[in-house]
């Protein structure tokens, strides 16, 4: 029997993440949030399962479309609003932006605006790990388009070779931006790339948060225990557009609302009904959510821009700018 | 002539020498639906998908592609989205396409056309807004070129894809939507190297290229109420840059200011600098002065980003210094 | 029964490769040959096996190590030794070196420096050949080693996509430089990486030039008809050093001499024996291999320098340095 | 003090400050086998194949991987083989390690040291000799260090392991053999961003790094029996660069020459000449000058590599030009 209290958790970050992400692409459409923001709507099933199973100790490196990796990791979504506002006290002081959201002090080592970069930055991590005796685990989520970028391959390959405490997330949603990514993707896909690169890959419905947290849940004691990397397939949907202001025209209107169906939370939502957790609790959960994301982003309104000077600071040590 | 934007001009410019040259192609991520910033809108739909292709993510491989395709004799346009990415590409940029020619004794020409977007852009932060037209003016074997205007990111364009040479072709994400005259007659181009006198003046010179150029006009124009009249020089191409038209306008003037968006440490600007102080030292009235940004990534936060700007204000100032001097 | 006539055509390339490079080491050693000299002894037999099939307009691509490649399309080991020599009249005009050979007029598209480079243009190539409407294959040779770059990834994937005439060659003779590539190459291999990408992957025997003939023969002839990209690993071994300065003291001399019983060429001959070929005609090729290699050397040892200020022709047309 | 070459002098220096931290390790091709130019020979043997790890022929990720090997607390030595190779990991040097730290508001830091060598160097060729020092000045967050001794080549390079900011370290390839004394004190460090005046000189400046010094050093003395006294200040680090020392320099002999190995065009000795006309343009005796190879790829033969070689004349005569002026 699933447990319903650990689903619960998972409901609810699932939950945050959405408030979350509806809010911050309403602030952008509204000007107050100014850079792109790529919002995992329908996707947090994955980040919620995954990251329910690292340690803070653990880390983990993402995407362009990394806001829910970083709040399952256990990032402050405050601190994020604040941070996609460009406001003093946000992750990054402001001077990252939604593609640049880090919190090391939780183990999240950086979004990143280069598709398929955080790779070889993950491997390098768990090698870093490994070399300082630790046993960190490093979970890396990348989306199925990164998959034809050579340095997923490298990356792949490296962490075989050295046998690192590697946990590969590939968000399978379909589309890279606006092109299906099968139209530009040869052979069986991700998973087959991955076991030809010697790392044992699982495949997975990523809109399924307790069939994730199930698989990442043995993957990473087996990481853990020295079993060497391991690839996850998570099968999924991106609901909205590329970024906020991609109205997806080029997606066919009904089978985004077909997809609409598998919604990770609403399943969710079911299965924990399913498992006798009362309605008033999930309702109560949802409020919770709205609440903190809404005062996230009254707070980020009302915040103070950051001191301009800091546009200098945090370069470099020897032969900043003055 | 018609009222065109910059993306819009390059559309027009790209697809005339499509319907002109059948080996010309484009190829680059979501060409199909128009590119990132709608300049290939409508160009799959008239060329189909084998002259406009849709590539996976794999920047490394288009570019290299792009060399091995214009080698066998067809003329390729890449898409490299944003001159950041470009850098996933370098090696096959610099190791490839600029030496094929010189490396195999002249059995080659890669003809290919390399556009990637430049400059800051409301708050994309440090991985979508450099500008680095410094490092290929420093490679052997490519042009680089960039256009201000409409009219000449058409004309531009046309010269680049019509040149046998690897072009560098860097637009700025700032002025998509600007609009301007632009000629129709798919015969016009604008020769590669040769600059544009973007404004007449007599006491300081102000060479630039790309975005600044309006923003020095700007400036030119502020600093013509307080009685100094401004040359902007718009480079068009960096290499080869008109160096007569600088040195002479120059001459005239006594002064150059060079302002550039990119940073300021060994950006193009230190060559136009140098070149001058070299070739005109004992004859200028008052010193070669560089502005660009701070040696420092670009920011997302407005303020911050604002505060790497090179502005109006800016220009005036060293303008008016200069002109005391 | 095996066609005697082919097979003796094909020692005969293989022989002239071999004593192409047996000169070009020595020149190496003896300083009047300055760069880097990749010899391909020991692995003649797949650029002859290959090259054997593909038409005059067809074209190549190649690595570090493409003297044999370059014999095999056809270019002349006069001009190739030339180049070595960078004396005027050579491939490149003296611009290249043994790195850079190219000959456009055989459809030689190039030597090249940067391990796995060459992928990428072939499949371009490929692409650009097909716009054109010409029925052209385009085969691209490398080594094992680069097999980990990225770009070989990116190129087989491309080349599947759009189904492009591409034969790839993969030359697995165990090394990448001096590290034995199995050592930094995770999962199944090379074949496997190409299946996992979208392109049928074949093993053959790399020192059996009969066997390489017979399997590139009917892939080019896939090819040619329109069944996409294959895919060749050719199991071969490096007789001699990364470069002629290579003693190799990295491997075992009872590893090399243990594979030298396996050369392409001694097999080739003993089975041009067994086939019935007289000794005399097979020393015939030897010594007019030998000669011709020879006259190379004398004519390159003659030869004059190019004209220093063609360090500055061919650079560009526009902007050219004056 | 030791008789070292300038392979073993960083040799020397690794291995100190790999026995002094254990964070400190390396990465890179055939490292094990002790380098493609033996600058690594014995240290896998001492400190094991976790800490001299020999990597699959991937650059994206070994630079992309030193990275996250840096931001979680280790200081990784980068061996990218050749400048030239260096440019597949270009994306991963610039849009990751020079930015981290800044775009995650200063939460990483990113001690890496990437040894790219650099130079032309025997027949080598386009894809090996490449000097791209200019390119790295121009990206925020790096360092770039040039050592032109074996001296330098110690205390530098163990400068450059111990500093929390991304290095960009270009040992020249015609170097390696080079010997000098060496001092043994494992303390002893050179600071990053302090020129070093090479020879005392009154009536030319000649600023200058990496071989380039050796070539200039020939040159003054051959000047000296001309009556000419040539100060040459080796530069040593590229950024920061020492400003002070070469404007006071400047400021003695009032005239500058900057003599490169890279291609003229927009190298760093732009930055050189232009920062220096821009500051002391009305003070100067001659116009600066700048030396570097022409913006043509390098060739393989001889007669055609050594025509875009900077000579010991070339410095000769422009120094007479120069104090004639
Ligand atoms: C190297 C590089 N190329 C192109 C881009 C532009 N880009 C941003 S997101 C994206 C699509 C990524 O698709 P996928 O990896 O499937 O992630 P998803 O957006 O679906 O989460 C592209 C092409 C980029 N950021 N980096
Ligand atoms: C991108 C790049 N990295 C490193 C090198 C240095 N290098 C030259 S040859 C070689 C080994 C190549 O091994 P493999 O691909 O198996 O070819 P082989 O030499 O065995 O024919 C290396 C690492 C290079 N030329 N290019
Ligand atoms: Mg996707
Ligand atoms: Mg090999």
């Amino acid at each position: 029997m699933r447990d319903s209290k650990r689903l619960a958790a998972q409901y609810l970050t699932m939950r945050r993440i959405r408030a979350f992400e509806d809010r911050a692409e309403t602030m952008a459409r509204d000007g107050k949030v100014t850079g792109a923001v790529h919002a995992s709507v329908g996707q947090e099933g994955i980040a919620v399962g995954v990251c329910a199973n690292l340690l803070p100790s653990d880390k983990i490196t993402t995407t362009h479309r990394g806001h829910g990796h970083c709040i399952a990791k256990g990032t402050s979504p405050r601190a994020m609003m604040l941070e996609l506002f460009g406001k003093a006290g946000g992750t990054s002081g402001g001077k990252g932006g939604s593609m640049h959201i880090a919190d090391f002090s939780v183990g999240m080592l950086g979004a990143n605006g280069v598709v398929a970069d955080g790779l070889p930055i993950a491997v390098g991590a768990a090698q870093g790990e490994k070399l300082l005796g630790r046993d960190t685990v490093v979970c890396c989520f990348f989306g199925d388009g990164a998959t034809n970028r050579g340095p997923f391959m490298e990356a792949l390959n490296w962490a075989a070779v050295y046998r690192l405490p590697v946990l590969f997330v590939c968000e399978n949603n379909s589309y890279a931006s606006t092109t299906r990514t099968e139209t530009v993707t040869a052979g069986p896909g991700p998973s087959a790339r991955a076991e030809s690169l010697g790392v044992p890959a699982f495949s997975v419905d990523g809109n399924d948060v307790a069939a994730v947290d199930e698989l990442a849940g043995r993957l990473v004691r087996e990481i853990r225990a020295g079993a060497g990397p391991k690839f996850i397939e998570a099968r999924t949907y991106r609901l909205h557009g590329h970024t906020a202001a991609d109205a997806g025209a080029y997606r066919d209107a009904r089978e985004v609302e077909e997809r609409w169906t598998s919604d990770p939370i609403a399943r969710c939502a079911a299965e924990l009904r399913r498992l006798g957790v009362p309605d008033s609790d999930i309702t109560a959960m949802d409020e919770a959510a709205e609440r903190e994301m809404a005062d996230a982003v009254a707070i980020a309104l009302a915040a103070p821009w950051p001191d301009p000077r800091t546009a200098f600071t945090d370069v470099q040590d020897v032969g900043a700018p003055v | 002539m018609s009222q065109l934007t910059y993306a819009q001009a390059a559309m027009a410019g790209l697809s005339e020498e499509m319907r002109r040259d059948p080996r010309v192609w484009a190829l680059g991520e979501d060409l199909g639906r128009g590119g990132v910033f709608g300049q290939y809108r409508g160009l799959q739909q008239e060329f189909g998908p084998q002259r406009v292709v849709d590539t996976p993510i794999s920047e490394s491989t288009i570019m290299g592609a792009a060399v091995g395709a214009a080698m066998v004799g067809t003329r390729p346009v890449v898409e490299l989205r944003f001159a950041d990415f470009a850098l996933c590409a370098v090696d096959e940029m610099v190791n490839q396409a600029a030496k094929a020619r010189f490396m195999f004794g002249g059995q080659a020409r890669v003809p290919v056309t390399i556009r990637q977007p430049v400059g800051m852009w409301r708050s994309s932060a440090a991985q979508h807004s450099q500008s680095l037209e410094a490092w290929y003016v420093h490679i052997p074997g490519l042009v680089v070129v960039m256009p201000a205007t409409p009219a000449d990111n058409k004309g531009l364009l046309k010269a680049s894809i019509r040149c046998d040479d690897p072009v560098i072709y860097m637009e700025h994400k700032d002025l998509w939507g600007l609009t301007g005259e632009v000629p129709d007659d798919a015969d016009v181009t604008v020769p590669l190297g040769q600059a544009r006198i973007a404004r007449d003046g007599a006491d300081v010179t102000v060479v630039t290229w790309s975005k600044m150029v309006h923003v020095s006009l700007s400036a030119a124009a502020e600093l013509a109420k307080r009685g100094l009249s401004v040359e902007v020089v718009d480079l068009r191409t960096l290499w080869p840059w008109d160096r007569t038209a600088v040195l002479s306008s120059v001459a005239k003037t006594g002064r150059l200011i060079v302002v550039q968006e990119a940073v300021l440490t060994c950006g193009f600007g230190a060559e136009v600098a140098a070149t001058v102080a070299e070739e005109m030292g004992g004859q200028l009235k008052a010193p070669v002065k560089r502005l660009g940004s701070p040696r420092a990534p670009i920011s997302y936060s407005r303020p911050l980003e604002d505060r790497v700007r090179v502005t109006v204000d800016h220009i005036v100032d060293a303008a008016l210094t200069l002109a005391r001097a």
